[in-house]
């Protein structure tokens, strides 16, 4: 029981980047523009954010500041995809790449600790937040302990992204932009004639790409962490991007991707030495690699084929 | 004949906090007594290891200084084609006529802050984090693991290790989880082997009010009152004496091995933990010290004792 | 008509020009399209009709030249400027999301507000009101790509109407449409007109211009030829202005009794995923030198009809037998056998299916042949790589023979125009000539001079021995081309009978096995 | 996609000014960064140049890296023809190193070109088979094979990590690596193979290896662009209902596609395993399988613009390391930043020029 309960509150805490930068990786993907710059993107923010938390002491300042980071580097992606119809996964790629250099150069450059940033006041970082009730709820049997440990004590950022997942679920259904979203990324010819610019959708499809992914940046530096470390992402960009389209570029499915990496890494992490029914002890690397073989058992088990936007991956131009 | 050093850093790069770090710290030392400027690299890729060696050498340095065991390969292949340049590889074994090897006994510091780690635990569960599952993590576990058993034969051994790509030195995210997955279970102190995901490690420590043991370089400061002890390993002495060795003409080629007697391991105390260490904690540690030392009490090499832990 | 002799002009275009690279699509384009009237526009295949509407509807911008929209000069730069302007367009190329609803494609690019919610009650409301007015019986919350071309089409005319368009422009409407359909389509014209609102129409059916248009402008290669009333002119006339020389509207064709049987259909079945049954049991045959034509509503298994016979989908159940042996079941590369035994099939859908749109056309005009042993090299290690030169130098006399315009073999084949790239297809596919010749909608978007030229290649197949299945939904080009019919309704065939037999009326009958059904729900 | 773009440029700016403005721009925004740290950037750029070009070795270094980057390169884009995009050229060549290396220690003895036919075998096989199970699941699956090759990256350091720790590593040492090949196996150098023609070269990396890239790049030239099987690639990639209106085995090519280019990936083994490092070293690959990404995109996925800017990544990693070592005050990540810009620059803007270009050519070019 206290395993499965630890087990659910590692999810959460672990899913939250994931789902952050795969509804970021929605918003641009949806609208045509293929996304493999996530992980830089979000490497930048947690820089940005691990800096100026540490500068103003304040969480929620490091916060915008990641977000306001990943922006600027979502509107150089626009800038070279939508404006110039340069290669999108190219710039992608410049984009991870540009930012997991000059975010240690500058660490280093203004900090002098190596690629770090200095670790975080802890009123610099965003601290847990305990619901209402949570400890006069704790006795009651069963879900009280899951209230108190699993619902209750997470940072903002958690119960953000957590907010976040049903606003874009509205925005691309219920919503003006989000139907334009969703023609734009299919045929933007359609789009075109129908009198909407192309460009000016796709341009918006990425800001909120920006906004999103420097939130996940900046949880990893000034919440899950206190302070920004060289490489820091590790790859969780790319499987945000996993998660995506194996949610089919749609938000609960993705979510529910998300959610089901951060729990079979928790569960790999809780398996890690102990010996298992059958097999008895096996070697960790097995142990680790389980959520990466369950991941691709399960897309090739259950989730079928995933129908990409139709318009991915390219530049639109006016001509047949 | 041209006889300055150079340091060749391993791929963590030389601010990783604790290992390559270390060394830097030893070369900077050496800068500051002898005035001596020294020449350096960090590596990027695998495949740079052989070019940085061969540059330097052709510069004709004095010493080339290998931090890491990854860089055995490079050396073994490059000292015999520069026989008048002197190598020195730390923490993995080459010979060579003209290299020396630098290797520490990490059982013996494990053991020391294994047994500091029992002491200090209420709940007599110890939670050890690895950055990556190789042989040489493997030996800190194995040596802090016997520490534990000295001092509570029912002390209970939980181990994690981070991952298996280079990124598993610089998680500090997924160290925080390890770490709190082991509090879960009852762990109260920590011992991260994992460069900077460590700096994770101690960091979910103090927010859980538990204690976590720090590695490589003195890092009680990191998170004061939370960082119960550091087991250090002495790269910083090692760089800086092979360094001082061969600008005094005494350096010798052959394998080096650095315990507690020769201060290579050692644990630390200094205000940032004071508090944690209670006088009689201090004094058994002084204690079994000194047994290990006269070998009275025998640290298994994890890597010696053909890979297996004698404890678990 | 006498009302709107009053207004000025609905639209006037003077001396349009547009050049893509070295194509001159349009030269020096006027004509003046009255207010309130149906415009017929006709041309051959690449004379440049699409482009000069894709510049009034401020798709492309022309290079030169003015248009004036109800009698003012305007500047339509973008699409945006044409529908203030109320010009509304119904593209060749339907213009649709596939992924969003009727009602969330009608409203995209003029929402109310942010909400979605209000502009779908009162796109909902509107198009309940358009539905009853022009009988559109449109599902406002039906998928688009879930419909059939008929509805996607009425789905683009409700985009136009919704937006209040008073000019509204269609591209080869009737291409795609089945006669009902078409039927249908120009009820709908007549009544916009009837509301004094002007419609340009660009079709190839020389018939639907006689029926429906009061004017009609020819174009050829670019310019116009000449703009005449449509009660001045007839067939005859207008198919020389835009071809320049006399054409044939019916191809003669000398009786002729048909040799051995070379395809029999046995029972053949379909059942889909869904379980649905698309061919009920079919039983027919094919016979050398004779053209056996498929009629019926699009929709009603016909195309099902022609993948099971060229090897793209499995039978659920049946057999296949050519020239008496039974062709082998499908292995993935059958497509590829039954060609090399000399099965060509020409597809309905020649977009999606019969061309590779990016490639260069000398690529695409050895698709399904890529294995011919003439395309690759002759001696040692080249026999393992394609002859370029042989390949070049197939497209150029396939483009001479067919007179593909422009008979550029490098040029990418998305830059050609519809009936260009039919006939690119029909040329590879008659080429090897084939024992059996399967064919879908041959003349869809093909102009007349093509058309003429299109059925005599059929016929003179036919002649020289070989079977041909024609699958139509013009009945006329079944009727003047096949020697049998089958007609074919809900997966079944409702009849088979001798050409002589056969008459419009006759043959509707047994389509109409369905008739409600016609073209809605197919 | 870039392919089939109809230019109003002549050749000479398309192919010629256009990416050297491209690279200039780059250039001039690395200089700011250096600039920023108080380094004097064209001293910086000379040392970078000369780093790269400037003497024996640095060619030879700079030739040895492209060599790797045209092997993952191919791979990308034999993939990318099929409409698959392959992120997993780096656990391809990763697993494609231990086929190569138990070849190698297992033939002790056996001349080089005794054991490099085996050894290609074997690492092609590796790659290939670590490249077919995404393959096969895209195709009978439908699962989405960017996702599947990404997991199948993390599979591969797992599973090497378990083989180097566990199962290959040398008795006695504790790095987890193999023991050291035979040298009687070693790939000959161009050193060693100029010796033999009578030319002195320095010791460098470069090797055999090299000219077998070039080789490959040639045959999947060939294979794409000029037999009908690399027609059925393209088709597939670009229009599915039209491959199987000609017959063409959609599911088969799918699988032969991944495989090809796990294959291709694989060879990068040759090259650095059995060419330079003469044992297995854990992470050997060092991210050339996702260097191989970027370079087949922006050489537009084409054999001879794989080779080209496989030449730029290598003299950006050859002469960046030249001046890491000589302005200490340069960083590795310094390189690594003025890398992506690179990139940026003349593989995402490389139409940044192009409309001013036009403009300006127009009346010439009519
Ligand atoms: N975007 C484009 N780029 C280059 N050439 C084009 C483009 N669009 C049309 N063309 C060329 O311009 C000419 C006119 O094409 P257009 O589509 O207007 O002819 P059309 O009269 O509509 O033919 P069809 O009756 O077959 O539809 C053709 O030669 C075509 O190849
Ligand atoms: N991260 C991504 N998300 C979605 N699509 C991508 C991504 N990366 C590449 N693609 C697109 O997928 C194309 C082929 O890759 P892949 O075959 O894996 O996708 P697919 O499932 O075939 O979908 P499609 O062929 O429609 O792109 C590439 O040309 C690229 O445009
Ligand atoms: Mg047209
Ligand atoms: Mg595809």
């Amino acid at each position: 029981m206290d395993m499965i309960i630890s087990m659910l509150d590692a999810t959460f805490r672990v899913a939250t980047p994931l789902v952050l930068a795969g509804l970021a990786g929605l918003f641009s993907e949806r609208s045509g523009v293929v996304d493999i710059g996530l992980e830089g993107k979000m490497l930048a923010a947690a820089f940005a954010g691990g800096t100026v938390a540490f500068l103003l002491a304040n969480p929620w300042a490091g916060l915008l500041a990641g977000m306001l980071t990943a922006l600027f580097l979502s509107m150089v992606h626009a800038f070279a995809c939508v404006t110039h119809n340069g290669n999108q996964m190219v710039s992608g790629m410049a984009i991870n790449i540009v930012a997991a250099g000059i975010t240690p150069t500058l660490a280093s450059a203004w900090f002098h600790e190596g690629g770090r940033t200095p670790v975080l006041p802890t009123e610099g970082r965003f601290r847990p937040i305990d619901l209402p009730l949570a400890e006069t709820l704790r006795d009651v049997p069963l879900v009280g302990k899951l209230y108190a440990e699993v619902i209750s004590g997470h940072t903002a950022p958690v119960y953000l992204a957590a907010l976040i997942v049903p606003l874009v679920a509205y925005l691309l259904y219920q919503t003006r932009f989000g139907l334009r979203l969703r023609a734009v990324g299919e045929n933007p010819h359609a789009v075109d004639t129908a009198g909407i610019s192309v460009a000016r959708t796709r341009y918006l499809a990425l800001a909120c790409n920006g906004l999103l992914c420097g939130m996940a940046g900046a949880y990893l530096s000034v919440a899950q962490s206190s302070g920004f470390l060289q490489d820091m992402t590790a790859g969780k960009g790319y499987l945000a991007l996993a998660a995506l389209i194996f949610g089919k570029w749609k938000p609960w499915p993705t979510l529910l991707a998300c959610l089901l990496f951060a729990f079979t890494d928790a569960l790999q992490v809780r398996l890690q030495g102990v010996p298992l029914p059958v097999v008895g002890e096996v070697s960790v690397q097995f142990i680790q690699a389980v959520p990466y073989i369950l991941t691709v058992l399960l897309l090739a088990g259950f989730v079928g084929k995933a129908v990409a936007p139709k318009a991915i991956g390219l530049p639109y131009v006016k001509s047949r | 004949q041209d006889t300055t050093p150079a340091i060749v850093f391993d791929m963590g790069g030389k601010f990783d906090k604790s290992f390559n770090e270390a060394a830097y710290n030893g070369a900077e030392r050496f800068k500051k007594e002898t005035g001596t400027a020294y020449r350096e690299f960090e590596i990027t890729n695998e495949n740079q290891r052989e070019q940085a060696l061969t540059n330097l050498a052709r510069r004709g340095v004095g010493v080339i200084v290998s931090v890491g065991f990854a860089q055995q390969a490079a050396v073994e292949k490059i000292a015999p084609q520069f026989p008048n340049v002197k190598f020195v590889i730390i923490d993995s074994v080459v010979n060579a006529p003209n290299a020396q090897s630098i290797i520490f006994k990490e059982e013996e510091g494990s053991f020391l802050v294994g047994a500091l780690a029992a002491m200090a635990s209420k709940t007599g569960k110890v939670g050890f984090v690895g950055g990556m599952d190789i042989p040489l993590i493997r030996a800190f576990g194995c040596g802090y693991a016997q520490g534990a058993k000295y001092i509570n034969p029912k002390a209970e051994y939980i181990a994690n290790m981070t991952g298996t790509t280079p990124a598993a030195w610089r998680d500090p995210a997924k160290g925080a989880e390890l770490a709190i997955s082991q509090f879960d279970r009852g762990v109260d102190v920590v011992f991260a082997a994992a460069g900077g995901t460590g700096i994770g490690v101690m960091q979910a420590a103090k927010d859980k009010g538990k204690l976590a043991v720090g590695v490589d370089s003195n890092q009680n400061h990191v998170q004061p009152g939370t960082v119960l002890t550091s087991m250090l390993k002495r790269v910083d002495n090692a760089v800086y004496n092979s360094f001082m060795d061969v600008k005094k003409g005494t350096w010798k080629a052959g394998t080096i091995s650095l315990g507690l007697k020769e201060e290579g391991v050692d644990w630390a105390l200094d205000d940032n933990n004071r508090k944690l260490v209670t006088a009689d904690m201090e004094a058994k540690i002084k204690s079994i010290r000194a047994d290990i030392i006269s070998g009275k009490i025998k640290a298994v090499d994890y890597r010696a004792n053909n890979n297996s832990c004698p404890v678990s | 008509m006498t009302s709107s002799a009053a207004r000025p002009p609905a639209l006037d275009l003077v001396a349009i020009n547009k050049r893509f690279g070295a194509v001159h699509a349009n030269r020096d384009v006027s004509f003046t399209v009255a207010a309130g009237s149906i415009h017929g526009i006709v041309g051959e295949n690449g004379a440049g009709k699409s482009t000069l509407m894709s510049i009034v509807y401020g798709f492309y911008q022309a290079d030169s030249g003015q248009i004036k929209v109800h009698g003012a000069e305007q500047a339509i730069r973008t699409s945006q400027d044409a529908i203030r302007l109320g010009i509304g367009m119904v593209h060749q190329h339907f213009m649709l999301v596939d992924t969003l609803s009727v009602l969330e494609n009608v409203i995209l690019g003029i929402e109310k507000g942010v909400r979605l919610a209000p502009s779908l009650a009162a796109a909902r409301a509107e198009l309940e009101r358009l539905n009853r007015d022009y009988a559109l019986d449109v599902d406002p919350d039906a998928l688009v790509g879930n419909l059939p071309v008929g509805l996607q089409q009425r789905v683009e005319i409700l985009k136009a109407l919704y937006r209040g368009a008073e000019i509204l422009i269609l591209d080869e409407p009737t291409g795609v449409l089945t006669p009902q359909e078409a039927d249908h389509l120009f009820r709908i014209l007549r009544t916009l007109k009837a509301e004094g609102k002007t419609v340009l129409l660009i079709t190839h059916k020389l018939r639907e211009i006689m029926d429906a248009t009061d004017a009609v402008t020819v174009m050829r290669q670019g310019a116009v030829v000449g703009t005449v009333k449509t009660t001045e002119t007839d067939k005859a006339q207008l198919a020389e202005m835009m071809v320049g020389r006399k054409v044939n509207l019916v191809i003669p064709k000398a009786a002729r009794d048909p040799g051995p049987v070379v395809l029999e259909g046995r029972g053949i079945r379909l059942v889909d995923r869904r379980g649905v049954t698309l061919l009920h049991d079919l039983d027919f045959t094919v016979r050398a030198g004779e053209i056996v034509g498929v009629a019926g509503v699009s929709g009603n298994g016909q195309s099902e009809l022609l993948d099971v016979l060229s090897g793209i989908r499995a039978p659920t159940a049946g057999e296949i037998l050519y020239h008496g042996k039974p062709l082998p079941p499908l292995n993935g590369t059958e497509a590829a056998r039954r060609r090399a035994l000399g099965i060509a099939h020409v597809p309905e859908d020649r977009m999606t299916m019969g061309l590779v749109k990016p490639f260069p056309a000398y690529e695409s005009a050895i698709l399904g042949y890529h294995h011919d042993r003439d395309l690759q090299g002759t001696s040692g290690i080249r026999r393992l790589l394609f002859d370029r030169t042989a390949l070049i130098a197939r497209t150029e006399a396939f483009m001479a023979e067919f007179d593909v315009r422009p008979p550029d073999p490098l040029l990418r084949t998305s830059l050609f125009s519809g009936g260009n790239q039919q006939k690119i297809v029909l040329a590879r596919e008659i080429h090897r000539d084939p024992d059996l010749l399967l064919i879908g909608q041959p003349t869809r978007g093909v102009d007349i001079g093509a058309i003429e030229f299109i059925h005599r290649r059929i016929v003179d197949l036919r002649d020289a021995g070989k079977a041909v299945l024609l699958v139509s939904v013009e009945l006329d080009e079944i009727l003047s081309l096949a020697d049998r019919i089958i007609v074919m309704a809900a997966g079944k065939i409702t009849g088979i009978l001798p050409r002589a037999e056969a008459d419009e009326r006759r043959l509707g009958l047994m389509m109409a096995g369905e008739t409600g059904r016609a073209g809605d729900a197919a | 996609m870039s392919a089939a773009r109809q230019s109003g440029l002549p050749r000479w700016v398309d192919l010629g000014l256009l990416p050297a403005l491209n690279l200039a721009a780059a250039l001039i925004v690395s200089g700011l960064v250096i600039a920023l740290i108080g380094e004097n950037p064209f001293e910086a750029l000379l040392i970078l140049v000369n780093g790269a070009v400037g003497y024996p070795e640095a060619i030879g270094y700079t030739l040895h890296y492209a060599t790797n980057f045209i092997f993952t390169g191919l791979a990308v884009a034999v993939a990318f023809h099929a409409g698959l995009f392959n992120i997993g050229g780096e656990g391809q060549a990763y697993v494609a190193g231990l086929g190569v290396a138990l070849v190698c220690l297992a033939l002790p003895g056996w001349p080089w070109w005794a054991v490099l036919p085996i050894a290609m075998i074997a690492a092609i096989v590796c790659g290939a088979a670590w490249a077919f199970i995404p393959g096969y699941l895209q195709a009978a699956r439908g699962s989405h094979v960017v996702v599947t090759t990404i997991m199948f990256n993390f599979l591969a350091t797992a599973f090497m990590t378990w083989m180097l720790v566990d199962v290959i590593r040398a008795a006695g040492q504790q790095a987890p690596q193999s023991a050291a090949f035979p040298p009687s196996t070693h790939l000959p150098t161009v050193q060693e193979m100029g010796a033999i023609l009578g030319i002195s070269l320095p010791q460098m990396p470069l090797n055999l290896g090299f000219f077998l890239a070039i080789l490959t790049a040639v045959l999947v030239y060939l294979y794409i662009w000029h037999t009908r099987w690399g027609y059925e690639l393209r088709t597939v990639g670009t229009n599915e209902t039209a491959a199987v209106y000609a017959g063409m085995p959609v599911p088969r090519l799918i699988v032969i596609a991944m495989v090809i280019s796990g294959a291709l990936a694989g060879l990068a083994a040759i090259n650095e395993v059995m060419g330079v490092q003469h044992r297995l070293v854990m992470n050997w690959t060092g991210g050339v399988g996702y260097v191989g990404i970027a370079v087949a995109l922006m050489g537009r996925n084409h054999p001879i613009g794989i080779a080209l800017s496989a030449l730029l990544f290598g003299a950006l990693y050859q002469g960046g390391s030249d001046l890491a070592f000589e302005i200490p005050a340069i960083t590795r990540e310094m390189i690594i930043v003025i890398q992506g810009l690179v990139i940026l620059f003349c593989g995402a803007l490389e139409n940044l020029f192009r409309a001013p270009l036009e403009a300006f050519f127009r009346p010439k070019s009519g």
